[in-house]
């Protein structure tokens, strides 16, 4: 399956629908795999081959060492197989209408289907270093196409900044999986490696015994090295910086990588390690920090962003958040749960926001406006969209923010810290469902559009309509799955040791109200401040401008790791050059120099006047003489004979 | 038996010296030449049949031949030659770069005969260096690579080639004088009855600690200098920019391999407590050449000097590897020469079309070159991402396999190699971003993509790149076939 | 004495006298064509090489022997002080200087048939060789130190044999200034060995110092010795008339004092030096008179001899590194080249005497090989400065080449002569233990720097492109020289530089025969004394 | 019978050596600097000669018959140098040795 | 002190003071004048030591021989024969030299014998007879080096053709 994308499409009449042929092939065989998973719990035989192989040798690996490549099939990674391939069959299709107009289609969709065969390869994965292959293979996807319009500058720079911010993670990632490598040679089952390597087990047994977490060191910092590298994938704070900027690259791909797929095979990451290895509970509490802090801090620069795509970017990084939250809880499955639905609606509002841009080729929001009436699929669906992301039921999102919310709330008694983080989750909830229909109603209220010089807009091809008609379906009735006995044993993932919080689906009705609550007062906010195609312009002399300005300019993170990678490491870089140039080749030039004036004194010596030459003979016998009488006794007397 | 290694040399030299006679025919000559030996070397790997193991505690070597050569009593010196997993994985690599060397200099035009004599002479030595199992072979092998290269920098170079060609050949020729002397004591003190590897390597047990500490510091002289190591490189960088092509690829592909396979075969398999005596001070060295290559690199605007610092790093991690002193770290420092001679001799490709497409090396001066060329901006890619360590190409394996040697070795000083890895991304990624994308600068109206020679010879080393990226375990069996099997570590 | 049992051994140096002579005779006679008196000497110069490789058992030719077995390597009996003695290692010097003196006259023999003074050339230059057959056989001070002259005073002439130069006729004044300081310094300190041992027998000065009772007067007979002698191997400081001297000397001339006569020097230190080296005496035999220390002859002369040659290495190529001219480049490489061969002696084992004589027999073809191409070349155009030789290497490939591998031969680089002597010499030094490794340091630290002037020729040999003007002038001196075959240098001369460079590239691969040939000798010359 | 103190004559000839030496060195007249060598060539015949006198072995002899070949070629050696001095003289109008000094470095 | 230490140390005295005269003096022609009186007075020394036949030999090849051609060679070079020779110093340097070579010689005497020693006298019939008898080989390098350098000598200051 996973070989089929990697063919070089090279027509662009049919190329792209060769891609969505077998993208839909794809989707296929994954829904196929996922309802049987479903339905039969360990039904697909996974298979394994050696891909690097030692003999035994002394030294740490006594029983040799086997890298292995293989595949698993269990509740995990059926659930996301199902999200991969219905999110990139539909962004697929939907990019028929949408990049019609762009050159190099061919290498679009080349490398859109390698993205697909590599994000389905890491879901299949069945050990850590398998997936870590795929997982590079997805983020060098990624530095392509969002690099795709490579002519422009910041496109170019935004694909650079995307793979160095998540090759920081990466190598973090790497680190982790040494640790793990490690501890588990020494300490795993069969007594070392070789038997079957690191191979994660099948759904049903942890790989180490639940009871052997908690104390080691190593297994904390290797957990949080874990941790490093979803929080690179899933831009996480504070490796969250590359995300707005890869929207650089065309609108689906924004909604398959940077939405539904690619971002979240960190949370993904996160979920497999807590699945199969665990965390300790020092890790828990970061993970948890990490993902409720982010979860707030995307949402606050979201408010006020006039872009349309960062916005969602925005949300992205929050929603992704809140997932990492989930996990840290505890509750992996709760967290991939919300990975699904976001999945949909975000891919949804990232397809609408497409449209969007499609009909009035701008993403500046204060540029449009009114454009319900001639767009009102598009309106429709980021309106679906933006329901089911603030959290407003029975909309898919509701179901699963609320899981998480709850999940992180038993979890409370646990440890004291959990409470502030769990609190600004709870503030993001609010932030979210403000800044979403800020969006919303920036985009479609009003009558026309604030800049009149915007092309008068309509919708796209039915290939752009079909996905978001699909999309806003799923968004609808995605998180009423949860409802389904089938689903729900995806979720409970076999003996539910990272199962479904034990208030799950039935309601924790004060959690539920007060987050719908707040949801809602974020729309009422949004309705008032922006509504009707009003615009609210914050006073120039208001206390907020300064957050406003903090906000917009993202905490000055970005300028700050301009400032590290410019000026500093670029500067010392140009520091090492030149000592390498001027110093250490210097050095050598040194001895050039020494022996080429003591050449030049030398053959100052041979003057051509002959009594010179006679009198260097004779200070030779002198020296001689010296050397007999003198120099030579005293080294033998004093470094013995010969 | 029948003398194969001998063949293997013989067929190089007799080419060797028909490509010289052989005038304007000479790539011809040169092609024909190249797929003998690679079809003699697949003979090789296909017949290969494994590791003769141990005999007393001396490895023995398959294919191996022995005739006397100068026999004085008191210094016994014969031609022997053999190979294990180690050096055919490397001699394949030869004939890797070499066909693929060939086939991308196809047009040249300066005096053909002798450029290609010279490469093909330059492979002849390398080879050399790889199947001799005499310490005077050996060493004349290890030496007879500099002629041509001398010659090869010095005629075929850029404007500079003359203070380059003489800073290579003085520079790495002190480095294995002092080797010699190493060797030559090696041979001496340990009372060995001949200059055969076994002899030496059965002797040297008998040195003592400190003797022995000594001698893997003068060999370690002779060899970090190829590598090269920081401080002793400086003679890499100038080589690299002002020789051509064919040169700077033979030079990084596989001269850079002889430091570490000399190394390997000659410092540690034999003398293993001096090795450990000097392990902090290698572990220092490799991790001033993992840092200073990457970091240097990124100041670097001429693409070749860029890639020749980038080579500095991945050999850092090559003796990284090596010191660690481990069967994995073992493994991982050939496979990682492998890959490294690969992926480094594509981006000196790379960095040659770049120069005559543009007129210019300068990444500052040039952008956004993909429309105009898009097999070569391909090729930079594969190359780049090849190189700073992607998975699914060749250095990931080893890169990996080092880093998790390290980890085993040195536990958190893994992070040193490991934020190298951000460092080394960087300056490629930052690299491809001036040169490749944006708007195009500095793109002369007559720039077409590149010629179908050039294509194939990068094709070549890319498809190597990518195959052995999937599949490394074809390498790693054929590299465990060697004493790393059996090395006993520390 | 009869007749036959004198003359036998000598056959060689007979064949010489009678080629000189011969030479002297034509000259009178008036029949002074170039290509007669050279065929007069290159027939004297084999036969004679053929006799003595027969008496050194090559092959076939031992039927050539005119020496009985029993002749050579037989040690007199004690207390007879004969004046000469035959060796193998002697033998094996004669064939080398033979070898020398065959190069220079076969390339002699490309000169034009009028050349001036030709028979005084080749009349002296027989001499000179007849000379060095006889040092080769020297076990008698006094016999050694006037064999010496009977090469020395035709070197002065030969030097100043173009009497119309200038350039000429003062490297032959400063030649004849400094060898005659030097044959005092000799016969001075050879006055005082023989005031401590009451003779002059090489035998019999071999007894123990301090058994004389005149440690001191030794000590400075060797010094003197030491002194004198330096001045033909050409050591630091006693070097610098050698490069004015071959500088001005014509370069066949140069070619051969560089490739020959110093070699003398070299045999005489293995004949003077080697028995005191090798004595090391548990007891001192006496103190300083300056204080510091005890005196103890064979150690002493040992460091003094070892100090020498590492200076001498060094400042040699310290000295060659920026020179501009060609043949003063050459001087000082075989100045420094003279250092590596001093470490022979110094160590006074068998191999390192067996690592010695390969490097003088490997220094006759690279360096007298080199001067060959030197005084060829300037037929061709090429100036006496290095840069002159701008893209000589490109022009003139074949020429080129053999000049190249004589530059790597002398840099060391394997494959060649030269490495494989260095090697075997360094080896020696290493396998010798104690401070002598060392000296192989010092050797192989100052080959490395010698390879930087080596490769500056090569680079302008191959790398530089001529200028304009350099090529017009080369090409206008080339159209006026008399036509000659073989590319300009003269079939003679092609063959002397192309049997010199299949003997560097030949030995350099295989150099068992002549190697084993000369360990055995030097395992006799070291096991039987001189 | 004469009796007589060897050290003194090695006092003589050393002293002699000296002269020739420090001769050679200073004067840059080739015909001094070829006196100059056989003063120095004179005190080397006084020591084998005297050596010879109070040699107490039998070969003491052999002294003197190298005094005898050493005076013979202490001879040559002039002539030759004088024929170097007359060539250099045609060709220089000096035999100021100073002055030959086209050679150098 | 008896009479021939008496005579040795004048000799020696005259021989020094000649020698260094010969040298320091600055008209060539007085030079070689001093020169002969020095090879007559070593000369002298010879017969003191009871060598006859040197003492002969050096009064005809040296005192004769050498001198006159010594003298030929400034008659030839100079275009008048008296003229001074080109003003040249002393020098510390040559004359530190020339010390330091003489006090390491004069550092071995104390190795000779105290007191006096008697001077053996040779028959010149016996010398005659070894120098051409055992000896006789170095005759034949000196009659080499003698046919060598007349040969070369000759062609040198010949006014040939060229």
């Amino acid at each position: 399956m996973v070989g089929l994308f990697g063919t070089r499409l090279q027509k662009l009449e049919w190329g792209g629908w060769l891609a969505v042929g077998f993208a839909g092939a794809a989707m296929a065989l994954g829904v196929t795999i996922a309802i049987g998973e479903m339905l039969n719990p360990g039904a697909y035989v996974n298979a394994q081959y050696t891909w690097l192989h030692l003999a035994a040798s002394p030294g740490p690996f006594p029983n040799g060492l086997s890298l292995v490549a293989g595949t698993l099939v269990d509740p995990l990674s059926a659930l996301m197989l199902l999200v991969v391939t219905v999110v990139g069959f539909l962004v697929m299709l939907y990019s028929i209408g949408y990049m019609h107009h762009d050159r190099g289609l061919p290498r679009y969709y080349a490398e859109l289907s390698l993205f697909l065969a590599a994000m389905t390869g890491l879901v299949l994965s069945n050990n850590l270093l398998e997936f870590f292959l795929f997982w590079e293979l997805v983020g060098v996807c990624s530095y392509f196409l969002i690099g795709f319009y490579y002519e422009k500058p910041s496109a170019a720079s935004a694909a650079k900044e995307a793979f160095l911010v998540t090759r920081v993670g990466d190598v973090l990632f790497l680190l982790g999986i040494f640790i793990y490598f490690f501890h588990y040679a020494t300490t795993g089952p069969n007594g070392g490696w070789a038997a079957n390597g690191f191979v994660f087990t099948n759904g049903t047994t942890p790989f180490l015994p639940a009871g052997a977490i908690g104390s080691s060191t190593l297994l904390t910092i290797a957990g949080l090295l874990i941790l490093g590298g979803a929080a690179g994938k899933s831009a996480q704070f504070p490796l969250h910086v590359w995300l707005p900027d890869a929207m650089e690259g065309p609108t689906t791909v924004s909604a398959l990588i940077h939405a539904a797929t690619m971002v979240a095979a960190g949370v993904y990451l996160l979920a497999v390690t807590s699945v199969f290895i665990g965390f300790t509970s020092t890790d828990q509490l970061a993970i948890v920090a990490i993902g409720g802090f982010t979860a707030f801090f995307a949402a606050t620069m979201a408010v006020v962003h006039p872009d349309i795509k960062r916005v969602i970017a925005y949300s992205t990084i929050s929603q992704l958040g809140y997932m990492v939250m989930a996990v840290g809880a505890g509750f992996a499955m709760v967290g991939l749960f919300h990975l699904f639905t976001h999945a949909f609606f975000k891919a949804l509002l990232f397809l609408a926001a497409g449209s969007v841009i499609h009909a009035v080729g701008t993403q500046d929001l204060f540029k449009m406006g009114g454009l319900r009436k001639p767009m009102r699929v598009t309106a429709a669906a980021f309106a679906i969209g933006g329901l089911a992301l603030a959290g407003i039921p029975p909309f898919a999102g509701f179901w699963s923010k609320d899981d998480i919310l709850s999940a992180v709330y038993s979890q409370l008694g646990s440890h004291p810290l959990y409470w502030p983080f769990f609190l600004l989750a709870f503030a993001a909830v609010f932030l979210t469902a403000y800044y979403i229909f800020r969006a919303w109603f920036l985009a479609f209220s009003g009558d026309h559009p604030r800049d009149p010089s915007l092309p008068h807009a309509h919708e796209g091809p039915w290939v752009m309509q079909v996905p978001l008609v699909i999309l806003s379906g799923m968004a609808l009735i995605a998180g009423l799955f949860i409802f389904l006995p089938n689903f729900q044993g995806l979720l409970l993932h076999g003996d539910g040791v990272a199962g479904i919080p034990p208030v799950y689906g039935s309601t924790d009705l004060l959690l539920s109200g007060v987050s719908v609550g707040l949801g809602l007062a974020g729309i009422g906010l949004a309705y008032q401040l922006w509504g009707n195609g009003r615009v609210y312009v914050l006073p120039a002399d208001s206390p907020w401008q300064s957050v406003r300005r903090l906000l917009l300019n993202r905490y000055y993170m970005k300028v700050a790791y301009d400032w590290i990678g410019l000026r500093a490491v670029y500067g010392i870089s140009r520091g090492a050059d030149f000592v390498d140039r001027y110093v250490i080749d210097g050095t050598v030039h040194g001895f050039e120099r020494i022996f080429g004036s003591l050449s030049d004194r030398l053959r100052a010596m041979q003057s051509g006047v002959v009594s010179d030459y006679a009198a260097y003979v004779i200070a030779g016998l002198v020296g001689v003489f010296a050397l007999l009488l003198l120099v030579a006794p005293y080294l033998l007397a004093h470094f013995g004979g010969t | 038996m029948f003398p194969v290694l001998s063949t293997l040399l013989a067929t190089l030299l007799v080419g060797t010296v028909l490509t010289f006679l052989s005038g304007k025919y000479a790539r011809w000559t040169a092609l024909l030449v190249s797929f003998a030996f690679l079809a003699e070397v697949g003979y090789l790997l296909m017949y290969f049949p494994g590791w003769p193991g141990l005999a007393g505690g001396v490895p023995q070597f398959a294919d191996s031949e022995s005739y006397a050569w100068i026999h004085l009593g008191w210094l016994q010196v014969n031609y022997t030659v053999g190979i294990d997993g180690i050096s055919l994985v490397l001699i394949f690599l030869t004939a890797i770069l070499q066909i693929a060397t060939v086939v991308y200099s196809w047009e040249e035009q300066k005096k053909p005969a002798a450029w290609f004599g010279l490469l093909l002479l330059t492979c002849l030595g390398c080879v050399g260096v790889f199947v001799a199992l005499d310490v005077l072979l050996f060493f004349l092998f290890w030496e007879a690579v500099l002629v041509p290269m001398f010659f090869i920098i010095g005629y075929w170079g850029g404007p500079r080639r003359r203070y380059a060609a003489i800073k290579f050949f003085v520079y790495t020729h002190v480095a294995s004088i002092v080797m010699l002397v190493g060797l030559l004591a090696l041979v001496f003190y340990s009372g060995a009855t001949s200059f055969d590897y076994s002899s030496v390597f059965a002797a040297a047990p008998t040195l003592g600690v400190a003797t022995q500490a000594f001698l893997f510091l003068s060999l370690f002289f002779g060899f970090g200098v190829k590598f090269p190591v920081v401080p002793f490189h400086t003679w890499l960088p100038d080589a690299h920019v002002e020789a051509p092509t064919g040169g700077s690829v033979l030079l990084a592909g596989l001269l850079l391999k002889l430091g570490g396979y000399g190394l390997i075969r000659w410092a540690v398999f034999v003398l293993p407590l001096g090795f450990h005596e000097v392990q902090p001070i290698l572990f220092v060295i490799a991790f001033a050449s993992i840092a200073w290559g990457s970091i240097v690199s990124l100041a670097q605007r001429d693409l070749k000097r860029l890639v020749a610092f980038s080579s500095i790093n991945h050999m850092g991690i090559v003796l990284l590897a090596i010191a660690l002193g481990s069967s994995l770290g073992l493994l991982a420092a050939v496979l990682l020469m492998f890959a490294h001679g690969v992926v480094s001799a594509l981006l000196f490709m790379t960095a040659g079309s770049v120069h005559h497409t543009y007129g210019t090396r300068d990444i500052a001066s040039i952008g956004g070159i993909t429309p105009t060329t898009p097999t070569l901006s391909t090729m930079v890619m594969v190359g780049s991402l090849a190189s700073l360590g992607l998975p699914w190409l060749i250095s990931f394996p080893a890169e990996f396999t080092a880093l998790l040697a390290t980890w085993d070795g040195l536990a958190y000083w893994v992070l040193i190699p490991l934020g190298i890895l951000v460092v080394t991304a960087a300056f490629y990624i930052w690299m491809m971003q001036r040169m490749l994308f944006g708007p195009p600068k500095g793109v002369p109206p007559t720039a077409h993509d590149l010629p179908w020679y050039e294509t194939a010879g990068m094709g070549i080393l890319a498809g190597a790149a990518i195959l052995f990226g999937v599949l490394p375990f074809l390498l790693v069996n054929l590299i465990t076939n060697s004493p790393i099997r059996g090395f006993a570590g520390l | 004495m009869d007749f036959t049992s004198f003359v036998g051994p000598f056959v060689p140096e007979i064949l010489l006298l009678g080629g000189t002579l011969l030479i002297f005779l034509l000259d009178v006679l008036g029949l002074r064509r170039n290509e007669w008196l050279s065929t007069v000497a290159v027939t004297a110069v084999v036969l004679a090489l053929l006799s003595v490789l027969g008496d050194l058992g090559f092959g076939p030719l031992s039927v050539l022997a005119t020496l009985s077995p029993g002749q050579i390597d037989t040690l007199p009996a004690f207390g007879s002080a004969p004046l000469y003695h035959f060796t193998s290692l002697g033998l094996v010097f004669q064939a080398i200087f033979l070898l020398s003196a065959l190069l220079v006259t076969l390339a002699s023999a490309s000169r034009p048939s009028d050349e001036p003074g030709a028979p005084i050339f080749y009349g002296l230059l027989l001499l000179a060789t007849l000379g060095m057959l006889l040092v080769a056989v020297a076990s008698d001070l006094i016999f050694l130190l006037l064999a010496i002259e009977v090469v020395s005073i035709p070197s002065y002439l030969l030097v100043g044999y173009r009497r119309r130069e200038t350039r000429s006729m003062e490297a032959a004044m400063k030649f004849f200034i400094i060898g005659a300081l030097s044959t005092v310094l000799s016969f001075y300190g050879a006055s005082l060995l023989f005031g401590a041992y009451g003779t002059t027998n090489l035998f019999l000065i071999q007894a123990d110092a301090s058994t004389v009772g005149f440690p001191v007067l030794v000590l400075l007979g060797y010094g003197f010795l030491v002194a004198g002698l330096a001045f033909k191997v050409t050591l630091v400081p006693f070097h610098a008339w050698a490069v004015d001297v071959y500088d001005g000397a014509p370069s066949d001339v140069s070619a051969f004092l560089a490739g020959g006569t110093k070699k003398i020097g070299l045999f005489a230190f293995f004949l003077v030096f080697l028995g005191p080296v090798l004595l090391v005496n548990t007891a001192a035999a006496g103190q300083s008179p300056f204080g510091g220390g005890a005196v103890d002859l064979g150690p002493t002369l040992s460091i003094t001899l070892g100090v020498l040659a590492v200076v001498t290495m060094t400042v040699g190529n310290v000295l060659a590194l920026l020179q501009k001219e060609m043949k003063r480049m050459l001087a000082y490489s075989s100045i420094s080249q003279a250092g590596y061969m001093l470490i022979g002696i110094t160590i006074g084992t068998a191999p390192a005497l067996t690592g010695a004589t390969l490097q003088i027999f490997a220094h006759v073809l690279m360096k007298g090989g080199a001067f060959l191409v030197v005084a060829g070349v300037g037929a061709l155009g090429i100036g006496p400065l290095i840069d002159d030789w701008k893209g000589f290497g490109v022009r003139r490939p074949l020429t080129g080449a053999a000049f190249a591998l004589m530059l790597l031969s002398l840099a060391g680089v394997p494959l060649t002569v030269g490495f494989v002597s260095k090697f075997i010499l360094f080896s020696a030094a290493v396998q010798a233990e104690g401070w002598f490794i060392w000296l192989a340091v010092a050797g192989l630290l100052n080959s490395a720097l010698s390879v930087f002037y080596y490769a500056r020729v090569l680079k302008v040999m191959y790398f530089d492109r001529p200028g304009p003007l350099e090529t017009a002038e080369g090409t206008a001196a080339a159209a006026s020289a008399p036509a000659l075959g073989a590319g300009g240098l003269g079939y003679g001369r092609a063959v002397a530089i192309g049997l010199a460079a299949v003997l560097i590239v030949g030995v350099g691969l295989y150099p068992q025969p002549v190697v084993g040939a000369i360990q055995m000798a030097a395992q006799h010359f070291v096991s039987a004394g001189v | 019978m004469t009796a007589l103190p060897v050290a003194w004559f090695l006092a003589l000839s050393g002293a002699l050596l000296a002269v020739g030496i420090f001769g050679l060195l200073t004067r840059r007249n080739f015909i001094l600097i070829l006196i100059a060598v056989e003063i120095a060539m004179n005190a080397t015949i006084l020591n084998f000669v005297y050596f010879a006198a109070f040699a107490t072995s039998g070969t003491g002899l052999s002294g003197q018959a190298i005094a005898v070949v050493l005076i013979g070629f202490a001879a040559t050696e002039v002539a030759v140098g004088l024929a170097i001095v007359l060539g250099l003289n045609r060709l220089k109008g000096s035999i100021n040795v100073a002055q030959a000094n086209e050679l150098k470095e | 002190m008896n009479l021939e230490e008496l005579a040795f140390l004048a000799l020696a005295a005259v021989a020094v003071g000649t020698s260094v005269a010969a040298l320091l003096v600055r008209e060539l022609v007085h030079t070689i004048l001093w020169v002969a009186v020095f090879f007559v007075d070593l000369s002298a020394i010879y017969f003191l030591l009871n060598a006859p036949f040197l003492g002969v030999l050096q009064l005809g090849v040296y005192a004769g021989a050498v001198t006159v051609l010594l003298l030929f060679g400034i008659m030839v070079t100079r275009k008048r024969i008296f003229s001074r020779d080109a003003a040249t110093g002393i020098g510390p340097v040559p004359l530190a030299l020339a010390a330091v070579t003489f006090i390491f010689l004069v550092a071995s005497l104390g190795e000779f014998p105290q007191g006096t020693l008697t001077v053996q006298s040779y028959d010149p019939t016996a010398l005659s007879g070894a120098l051409f008898g055992n000896y006789g080989p170095w005759l034949l390098l000196l009659g080499l080096i003698m046919m060598s350098g007349v040969a070369g000598a000759i062609y040198l200051v010949r006014e040939g053709r060229e």
